[in-house]
């Protein structure tokens, strides 16, 4: 294996944050984020996950489509697509897996979102094996591994002296031009998984989609959006125009797209008051098909990385492996 | 599909309001004559095909699209003034400049309908999408069977496209029905709900087709009709509606089970829908 | 007698005698979590636990639970138990100050507590160290409840602990207080969890959400999440009782309790009036008693 | 010196009569005072307020009738409860106490309202712009792709 050491590692970083935007794993006042860093010294290194997924880098949760400009009938419209290339560090295998799974709906499924496919194309992912699988953690179960690096254009895993450094794409050795790498026998530690948690046949949701247990499950549920906003893969939005400042006396306003959640409330009312997933059961369990059945039909892939975010952020303990587990026990 | 650099699916191209019309309270006629290359875009859409109408500022919105490209390239919608940009669209003028995205969605298969009888229910506002339909039987009458038209509207007032009614009538081979929950003084046609009005005009399935758009309630029960009546799923068609917000399949929104009602519809058979209605009312 | 055990034959008893519909009390789900539970037979009421970790506020329930069917006949109003902690005990007599539901629809099963345990709910609770929130509270009998169960422990009363911690904030600077604030809302994501935690936030349609909401846009930015927090904030003045579970549920650990708290304070020294202690309305939504007309 | 904006919600049974009057009266008052005519000044919700602020305001100043003489009995009374509150709550979160102010003025004070609104001016003023709006994402010329005549001759 090539091997870097930590001091290495951490000047190559400082020099790539020189000229792209760094972002990783930060510790903002106690809340371990994906953050722009200025310099390695900020970097957290040792962690499960941080609490949102790297999605954000993509997909941010507040996005500007359009600037508007309108002056009586006359209106021009400016495209506002995003620029700057960014490299991303400490990113788990789960997180990319996720990454993956949005590229298969926002750029492998036409028409290709502009948007994001733009801030895909300039980004860089460095990847970091995790030497353990996390209390609620269950990738293994969903076709991921704490230290898959299939996804990631870099991937980094921790050793003696340092971290194990392997080249996944072209990309990848790209930015790894310049990073002096020591050749070292061995690999790089396994890590410890956890036990699997069942995953049920995609055939296995349809006949259950009338069961009592949704709305069982859901009659907890607060319809908050937690689980969908800390998934790597959840990308409702909505889309509306917000008023900007006047410009040279015209009105002003821009088209954005913001993050939205399929458990909220009001998600699919419609201006007419009419909704028909007015019921939490409804909403929760179109979650979950989403993630399992849904998804998987519309664009081919899953939609769940077995990151165990919601089940680590649900308050009422709504906890998508008993769904996993109830699935495969009741269609076995 | 964009005014800009053609390939983003977000971005809608500029229209001129041409045409606006009171067609009831609170429903206008919006005829919009596209700029920037948009009308190559929408040279040869079809009925049934959807498309989203910006009013800036307010945001977007989507709607059938209610006219047919034979018929010239005046884009048209009927709007009913429900929420934030339909309100706003309300207040615009002739003149004025809105955005149009699109054409979006699949299609009614004009083509396969070709030698049957057409059965065309349509229930409020929900009649706009089915007029490229009418249009299009119209345009071309000899393509067609018997076209059986029922139209349903809570009250005379807001029936739509009630200046076309004449024309409909006269076609060859084509019969209007017309029926209201609540009659006004001078209505003469029938008093009722529209299944109430089908289980009366009793249209034979035999080689028909039935194309049902109207509010989720009534869409569900003019199916439950239809079945009595002999149709098969295969032979029943809807034309649906959700909230959504790209029309390009990215936005989730508007999922019917794992079907995608801007990209696997607007227009669907009953066979691929049928069972999935419950969860649409 | 365990608290669990009485809780369960009380439920049992109140299940089998048609004198509720549903009790809704904790029990213990996957990974050893306490949660939220809604028991409806008597033969399930053994799933009812009571443990350091029941740190839900079930009263948030209650409004769902209650609400009529439609068609459903005024003479016969639901009816549900709810086991109750004594800060969760103050919520119900703000719900029934301001109308949602009448007193005799609600079996209060009202626990005489200990405190609850820092991180429970999730699984990371620390056997000894108290939430915030407990330390603060001298308030350990509900001060509403149908059937009590256990007996309060004695608890020094100490009416400053209950606002100490604003101290530091309000020796800040406004620029200082304005820093500090921003760097919270910064992290917000707009997920709402506080406020579908909170058994007081309960408009139909929450009125920083309305698609056509002139007072906050749908942004997730700095502007739009303050404006959230601190409209929330405003609309639970002298309605909040300190349950401090938008606090627990947020993701992204902002401390909007001191928002509450800082307004609990402003309306016990301008008002004289902690919120849930009676079930009287709150006097800034009300107008000035005596001197209207 | 910073002209600073301000932000009058104003009831229109008093103190809108009242700027009226002073202008009438050519009593001098500053031009900072954009004035917005309220039925009462119970209609100001804290909403309003921040709203205000979050659109670049950097003073706001809220006048209603006297206690007594609300034209609605006790629009006014609920002001008088509402506004300390807020207060509290915009300055625990940040903002100087002295950009938000509430006061009464009547339809014949004239006077009063010129001084009050000098007075708070002049309070605004002296500290300077406001930080409390938070800007959205800045507009960069260079995001624009590609800027199309697309605009409509009207």
């Amino acid at each position: 294996m090539k091997v870097v050491s930590r001091d290495g590692l951490a000047a190559w970083l400082d020099s790539l944050a020189q000229q792209k935007t760094l972002v990783a794993p930060r510790d903002v006042d106690g809340v371990l984020l994906y953050r722009p860093v200025a310099s390695s010294a900020e970097i957290v290194w040792d962690y499960t996950r941080p609490v949102l997924s790297i999605k954000e880098a993509f997909f941010p949760a507040t996005e500007r489509l359009l600037v508007i400009e309108k002056n009586q009938q006359r209106v021009e419209l400016q495209e506002t697509l995003p620029e700057g290339e960014q490299v991303i560090v400490g990113v788990r295998p789960c997180d990319a897996r996720g990454v993956k799974a949005l590229d298969t709906l926002f750029i492998e499924t036409e028409p290709v979102d502009t948007y994001y496919a733009r801030r895909r194309a300039n980004t860089t992912l460095v990847g970091l094996a995790c030497k353990e699988m996390g209390e609620t953690c269950f990738c293994t179960s969903v076709g991921g591994a704490p230290d898959d690096p299939r996804d990631v254009d870099v991937m980094l895993a921790e050793v003696e002296g340092g971290y194990a450094v392997q080249a996944v794409t072209e990309k990848g050795e790209a930015l790894l031009a310049g990073l002096a790498l020591q050749d070292v026998p061995g690999e790089p530690p396994k890590p410890v998984l956890n036990e699997p948690v069942p995953l049920p046949e995609t055939e296995a949701w349809p006949p259950h989609f009338d069961d009592q247990f949704w709305e069982d499950m859901a009659e907890r549920c607060l319809s908050c959006r937690i689980c969908a906003y800390v998934c790597p893969t959840c990308r409702c939005f909505d889309v509306r125009d917000e008023a900007l400042p006047a410009h040279n006396g015209h009105n002003r306003y821009e088209r954005i797209r913001c993050w939205d959640s399929c458990t909220g409330e009001v998600y699919r009312r419609i201006a007419g008051g009419h909704n028909p997933r007015a019921d939490k059961g409804q909403r929760l369990r179109n979650r979950f098909f989403c993630k399992f059945y849904y998804y998987p039909q519309q664009v081919g892939s899953a939609a769940c990385t077995g990151c165990g975010r919601c089940i680590d952020s649900c308050p009422v303990n709504i906890d998508i492996t008993e769904v996993m587990h109830h699935l495969a026990e009741v269609s076995r | 599909m964009t005014s800009l650099n053609g390939s983003n699916g977000m971005a809608p191209y500029l229209g001129k309001l041409v045409v606006v019309k009171d067609m009831a309270p609170e429903i206008k006629l919006f005829g919009v004559e596209l700029l920037n290359g948009g009308n190559a875009r929408f040279a040869d859409y079809k009925p049934g095909q959807f498309a989203f109408v910006s009013a800036f500022g307010a945001g977007e919105a989507p709607f059938g699209i209610a006219s047919s490209p034979q018929r010239g390239e005046v884009l048209e919608f009927a709007v009913q003034r429900l929420g934030s940009v339909t309100t706003e669209l309300h207040e615009m003028g002739e003149g004025d400049t809105v955005g149009v995205r699109g054409p979006l969605g699949n299609h009614f298969p004009m083509d396969a309908f070709k030698g049957k009888d057409l059965v065309v229910l349509g229930g409020g506002i929900g009649g706009a999408p089915l007029r490229p339909v009418l249009q299009t039987v119209l345009d071309n009458r000899a393509d067609y069977g018997h076209l059986t038209i029922l139209w349903a509207a809570r009250h005379p007032s807001l029936l739509i496209f009630r200046d076309e009614y004449e024309s409909w009538r006269s076609a060859p081979d084509t019969e209007l029905h017309l029926t209201v929950d609540e009659p006004d003084a001078g209505w003469e046609h029938d008093v009722g709900l529209s299944t109430t009005l089908l289980e009366k005009v009793a249209p034979s399935p035999k080689d028909a087709i039935a194309i049902t758009c109207g509010p989720p309630v009534m869409i569900y029960y003019a199916d439950k009709t239809f079945q009595a009546l002999g149709f098969t799923p295969e032979q029943s068609y809807v034309t649906l509606e959700a909230r959504m917000h790209c029309g390009i399949g990215k936005c989730g929104r508007c999922n019917l089970g794992d079907k995608l009602i801007c990209m696997d519809g607007p227009v669907f058979s009953m066979a691929e829908v049928g069972n999935l209605m419950e969860s649409f009312l | 007698m365990p608290y669990t055990t009485q809780i369960q034959d009380k439920a049992r008893e109140l299940l089998a005698g048609d004198q509720v519909s549903c009790v809704i009390g904790y029990e213990v789900g996957s990974r050893g979590r306490t949660r939220p539970a809604f028991i409806y037979d008597p033969d399930d009421v053994e799933r009812l636990v009571w443990n350091q970790n029941c740190t839900h506020n079930l009263t948030t329930y209650l409004q769902d639970k209650l609400r009529p069917d439609r068609g459903q006949s005024e003479e016969e109003p639901r009816r549900v138990a709810v086991v109750v902690k004594p800060c969760d005990s103050r919520a119900i007599n703000v719900m029934l100050a301001e109308n949602h539901f009448a007193r005799e629809q609600v079996h209060v099963i009202g626990v005489a507590c200990d405190g609850i345990l820092e991180g429970a709910g999730f699984g990371k609770a620390t056997e000894g160290v108290l939430q915030a929130r407990c330390e603060r509270c001298s308030e350990r009998t509900p001060v509403v409840y149908d059937t009590l169960i256990g007996e309060a422990p004695e608890v020094e009363t100490s009416d400053e602990a209950a606002f100490a911690d604003l101290a530091d904030l309000e020796a800040m600077t406004p620029s200082e207080r304005a820093e500090f604030w921003l760097s919270q809302f910064d992290r917000c994501i707009r997920c709402y969890a506080c406020r579908q935690v909170c058994p007081m936030c309960s408009c139909p349609t929450c009125l920083f959400e309305r698609d056509d909401s002139l007072w906050v846009g749908m942004r997730i930015e700095l502007n739009e999440k303050r404006t959230f927090h601190l409209g929330r904030a405003y609309h639970l003045a002298g309605r909040c009782v300190g349950c401090d579970e938008c606090e627990r549920v947020c993701p992204m650990d902002i401390p909007i309790s001191l928002l509450n708290r800082k307004l609990a304070k402003e309306i016990e020294v301008q008002f004289a009036y902690r919120a849930g202690e009676e079930p009287v309305p709150s006097p800034i939504i009300t107008i000035l008693s005596g001197e209207e007309g | 010196m910073y002209e600073p904006k301000i932000i009058g919600f104003l009831c229109r049974w008093c103190s809108y009569t009242g700027a009226d009057l002073a202008g009438t009266s050519r009593l001098k008052s500053p031009w900072n005072l954009r004035a917005v005519r309220v039925p009462c000044s119970g209609r100001v919700s804290p909403e309003l307020i921040m709203r205000a602020f979050d659109e670049g305001a950097d003073g706001v100043l809220v006048l209603g009738c006297h206690i007594g003489e609300c034209h609605y009995d006790n629009g006014n009374h609920r002001t008088a409860k509402r506004m300390p509150v807020l207060h509290a709550l915009m300055e625990f979160a940040g903002l100087e106490p002295e950009r938000l102010r509430l006061d009464w003025v009547s339809a014949s004070e004239g006077q009063r309202f010129a001084q009050i609104a000098t007075e708070f001016t002049e309070t605004v003023q002296a500290l300077g712009p406001c930080k409390w709006q938070q800007n959205g994402l800045p507009i960069h010329t260079a995001e624009v792709m590609e800027v199309p005549d697309a605009g409509v001759g009207g």
